[in-house]
């Protein structure tokens, strides 16, 4: 993929997203026995945010929820144009640290909590990708997504265990049922993005739409050089993740953590045992 | 409908209460006061589990100014009875506080007459 | 870009309860649900101040949720608009002049649409917010203040403290 | 971590369709202090019943206390009226009020059901939960011309009649209702999810019950054999087939079982009451002036109702005390949250099932 490409690529991403989380909400109501928004109605909340006058708590909140939605992009950006994995997962990693932190920076409890949960979540599920790009290179022999989207090797085939831990814990990095802990709307209503109003807020909705490309892109690299495989990948994520939301109910962050770091992981770490094992 | 009906002066209430009350038969009910002008009668409703229609009342009638023991060692759920009491009829209930449901603006002790 | 339109388009609603008998309440509940299913028009309840458009009130507003409504009102980034759903929280209703009641949520915040009914139909309901989005669409981002309320709004409007004037001559008016 | 965070739960939450406030001292997101503020909603009903409104209409003002289960407010008013006065009701007009008062415990339950779901983040469940508690709307709708406050009993009887129409298409609802709820029932015995979320939390024991003397299904849950429909005869439940529903446990996931087995032994009775519905009158004039005192106990959807009113030979009564089942559980719930998550809280208040409309009036 050339660097102008990924450029509009990732300009246009925050549109791809709002698509995908408008098929989302359709699918999901859906399965739900309803007939659910249009499928344009999440550009239809940005638009009308975009209008809505932005109450302030204090300029430092508000420019971390800017930063959130910049590092996210700069996240998606290094993905897409074929940049270094650890570095797009670092980038996502920094992004939501900003999200941490304005949530910390205001006094509402549930902020503050929404904050807290957010690192357990970081906790939970960063290692995994970073094991996964750990598995990437060991499979294709390297670590830039460029090489991995032109291997000749379909990562899939050796990480089955990867594929199915990675799906899983899907949930968990797009904040749906049954890990949405940090978002928990029910209990915290929407935990650090709370405080966030009008365009501010508007960051924080569109970052999340962008994090919507940046999983299932992750997603698409399972399959190497096969990008019809990808593809099919990624439909199978999606309708697997919304039959997951629909399924379950909301586990505790305590629970959260332990399914990741006592099932995902070891799951994981077999797979790349396995891996290792063979290739010697 | 039998009704088992004790009549008792204020500061009986609580050795009467002791004397029968075991939470594994009884369910206590409510403490409710009725005002009679100048002084409110109190009434402590009990019932028995498995029993039909069977109430125990204990039956005591207060002034305005009286303490009004409470029976929160015997039973800790009547706290909310309590303060019931002392909130809408303005009575002074042992270790109630006053704001369960009424604020500040609003008229005090409403449910006294006149 | 005229973005007025889309305000029609993605109402997010925030639900208070000062008082009523939780009969409007369920029917609120009843309008999310598949028979009546109001996220087809975009609504989604949110539960929270700062990213909702409109506020539905339900009950005749007691002593003690006057402060809360006011605060809640105030927290609410503008254009808004506010519903008064069922018959007391219009009037008063069966709980005209208790003695803990208000009469109605227009006695505390400027209200822009009544929905009558004891309780509410999910009908009256939606209906009820398909008009607050017309009169929604035509608001301006001015600060609303209650009709009682004597401060001025000049910009930039500092919110907390025309709260704290507002909420000042609200317990003063007693 | 473990810095002291004070989280308000209420007055306006998302979880709650009604006004309570609940203030927690957490650390690490553990309780370890709480208050409670119930009085968000107070208006004032019992002094109104006592000096505004006649003995005939107050039936319909203290429907209005609550509107999920006006029903029994109404019918504890008749009720201790009728006794007062001496009024034999005729047998058509019991069995209906039986019906409404199953019906609407059907609906009472299904919301509590489903809003438990809900507040667990099983947005699913919450949904199919509401779209079969429609058909018990519709029913109701059908049978008292309104969906949510009746005004369906009065002094004497009630005040409209069960057609023949009317009565046909409640069995075939009731039909497919019964399909739904025994689905739901699985649902909520079953699934994994709500299993390993709700079993074990939140737990009253039966001793906690008994101490803190908990009504209604969170009671019947801890295995506290009370139920006001077997220990106060105030409608015919013996004849049409009522059992008493008692489970061990006594957690969040027990209580949702209760209710969910509650409604289906009510849409056993109410196929009884539709099967026996007796001929006659619906309504007998009340003559004369109340005089004297009565209370009586009712079995609402949350537990045990109380009333008791007081007249004297006036037409407006003396005195009407209301004690509402959630006014009851209050004490218990304060004491369950200290050491609980947060992360369990809304769950545990839903699934006590509160009404604070009815605790405040």
């Amino acid at each position: 993929m050339s660097y102008w490409t990924a450029f509009i690529l990732t300009l246009f991403s925050p549109v791809i997203g709002g698509f995908i989380y408008g098929l989302e909400r359709i699918v999901r109501a859906r399965m739900q026995g309803r007939v659910g928004p249009p499928l344009l109605q999440p550009f239809y909340d940005f638009f009308k945010l975009m209008d809505k006058r932005s109450i302030i708590i204090h300029s430092f909140h508000a420019f971390m929820g800017i930063m959130y939605l910049i590092g996210t992009w700069f996240a998606l950006f290094v993905l897409l144009s074929g940049g270094d994995l650890l570095i797009a997962i670092f980038f996502h990693v920094l992004s939501l640290a900003f999200l941490v932190v304005g949530g910390f920076s205001v006094r509402s409890p549930y902020s503050v909590i929404g904050a807290m949960r957010e690192l357990l979540h970081m906790v939970a599920y960063e290692p995994l990708y970073v094991l996964s790009a750990a598995a990437l290179y060991l499979v294709t022999g390297t670590f830039q997504v460029s090489g991995i989207l032109h291997s000749k090797h379909v990562p899939l085939i050796y990480l089955p265990l990867f594929f199915t831990a990675v799906l899983f814990s899907l949930p968990a990095i797009l904040k749906k049922s049954p890990f949405d802990t940090a978002e928990a709307h029910q209990e915290i209503i929407g935990g650090p993005e709370i405080e966030y109003s009008g365009k501010f807020y508007e960051a924080v909705y569109t970052a999340k739409w962008i994090e919507y490309v940046y999983a299932f892109f992750f997603i698409f690299l399972f399959a190497g050089g096969n990008h019809i495989l990808g593809a099919l990948l990624i439909i199978f994520a999606f309708f697997f993740f919304n039959l997951l939301d629909n399924v379950t109910a909301r586990v505790n962050f305590r629970q959260m953590v332990a399914f990741h770091w006592y099932i995902l992981i070891p799951l994981a770490v077999i797979n790349l045992m396995l891996i290792a094992l063979w290739r010697s | 409908m039998v009704v088992d009906e004790i009549k008792v002066p204020l500061r009986e209430v609580r050795r009467t209460i002791k004397e029968f009350y075991d939470p594994k038969e009884w369910h206590f009910i409510t403490v409710n006061g009725v005002d009679l002008g100048g002084k409110v009668e109190l009434k402590w409703f009990f019932t028995k589990y498995g029993e039909r229609e069977y109430f125990k009342v204990v039956t005591s009638e207060a002034s305005y100014d009286d303490e009004i023991p409470t029976i929160t060692y015997l039973i800790p759920s009547a706290w909310i009875s309590e303060w019931e009491l002392a909130d809408l009829f303005g009575l002074n209930v042992e270790g109630a506080k006053r704001g369960l449901f009424l604020d500040p603006e609003s008229p005090q002790a409403p449910l006294r007459r006149g | 870009m005229d973005f007025k339109k889309f305000r029609k388009r993605s109402p997010w609603i925030l639900h208070y309860n000062t008082g009523s008998c939780n009969g409007c309440d369920i029917e609120i509940l009843a309008c999310l649900a598949p028979k009546y299913d109001v996220e087809r028009f975009g609504i989604l309840n949110r539960g929270n101040p700062k990213q909702s458009d409109i506020l539905l009130v339900t009950g005749p507003v007691t002593k003690r949720a006057k402060e809360r409504l006011l605060r809640l009102y105030f927290e609410m980034p503008e254009p808004k608009v506010v519903v008064a759903v069922g018959a007391c929280a219009c009037s008063g209703g069966v709980f005209r002049h208790m003695y803990n009641v208000e009469n109605g949520v227009d006695k505390v915040i400027p209200v822009d649409v009544y929905v009558p009914g004891c309780a509410a139909r999910p009908e009256a309901i939606i209906d009820g917010i398909v008009r607050a989005l017309e009169i929604l669409k035509e608001k301006g981002k001015e600060v609303e203040l209650p009709h009682w309320c004597s401060a001025q709004v000049k910009p930039p409007v500092n919110r907390v403290k025309l709260l704290d004037r507002c909420l000042e001559e609200l317990h003063g008016r007693r | 971590m473990g810095k002291r965070i004070t989280v308000p739960f209420g007055s306006q939450h998302v979880a709650l369709p009604e006004p309570v406030r609940f203030v927690f001292q957490t650390e690490n997101e553990k309780i370890v202090d709480v208050e409670v503020d119930v009085g968000y909603v107070h208006r004032g009903i019992e002094k109104a019943c006592a000096t505004k409104f006649k003995y005939m209409q107050v039936g319909y003002v203290v429907a209005r206390v609550c509107g999920l289960c006006a029903i029994s407010h109404t019918l504890g008013y008749v009720t201790a009226l009728e006794r007062l006065m001496g009024v034999e009701v005729p047998k058509r007009a019991l069995y209906l009020r039986l019906l409404v008062s199953e019906l609407d415990r059907i609906h009472s339950h299904l919301l509590a059901m489903g809003h438990t779901a809900e507040v667990a983040g099983y947005e699913n469940l919450f949904m199919q939960t509401f779209r079969h508690r429609e058909l018990v709307m519709e029913m109701l709708e059908l049978l008292t011309g309104n969906r949510v406050q009746f005004d369906f009993a009065c002094p004497g009887g009630v005040n409209r009649d069960l057609t023949p129409e009317v009565e046909k298409v409640l069995r075939e609802k009731l039909k497919v209702l019964e399909e739904k709820a025994l689905w739901l029932r699985d649902v909520y015995e079953n699934d994994f999810s709500l299993a390993l979320r709700w079993k074990g939390t939140g737990v009253v024991t039966e001793e906690m019950a008994k101490e803190m003397n908990v009504v209604g299904p969170p009671a019947r849950a801890a295995g506290l054999k009370t139920d006001v429909r077997a220990e106060f005869d105030y409608l015919p439940f013996k004849e049409v087939g009522y059992r008493m529903v008692v489970l061990k446990g006594g957690s969040i996931y027990e209580r949702n079982l209760v209710r969910a087995l509650e409604v289906l032994n009510s849409i056993e009775m109410c196929w009884n009451i539709l099967d026996g519905l007796p001929e006659g009158d619906i309504k007998v004039p009340v003559k004369g002036l109340p005089e004297g005192e009565m209370f009586v106990r009712i079995e609402a959807p949350r537990g045990e109702l109380f009333y008791y009113i007081r007249g004297s030979k006036k037409l407006i009564l003396d005195r009407v005390r209301i004690r509402v089942p959630t006014f009851a559980n209050i004490p218990v719930m304060k004491e369950l949250f200290v050491g609980m998550d947060y992360a369990d809280v809304p769950a545990t208040v839903i699934s006590f099932d509160p009404c604070l409309s009815c605790t405040a009036r």
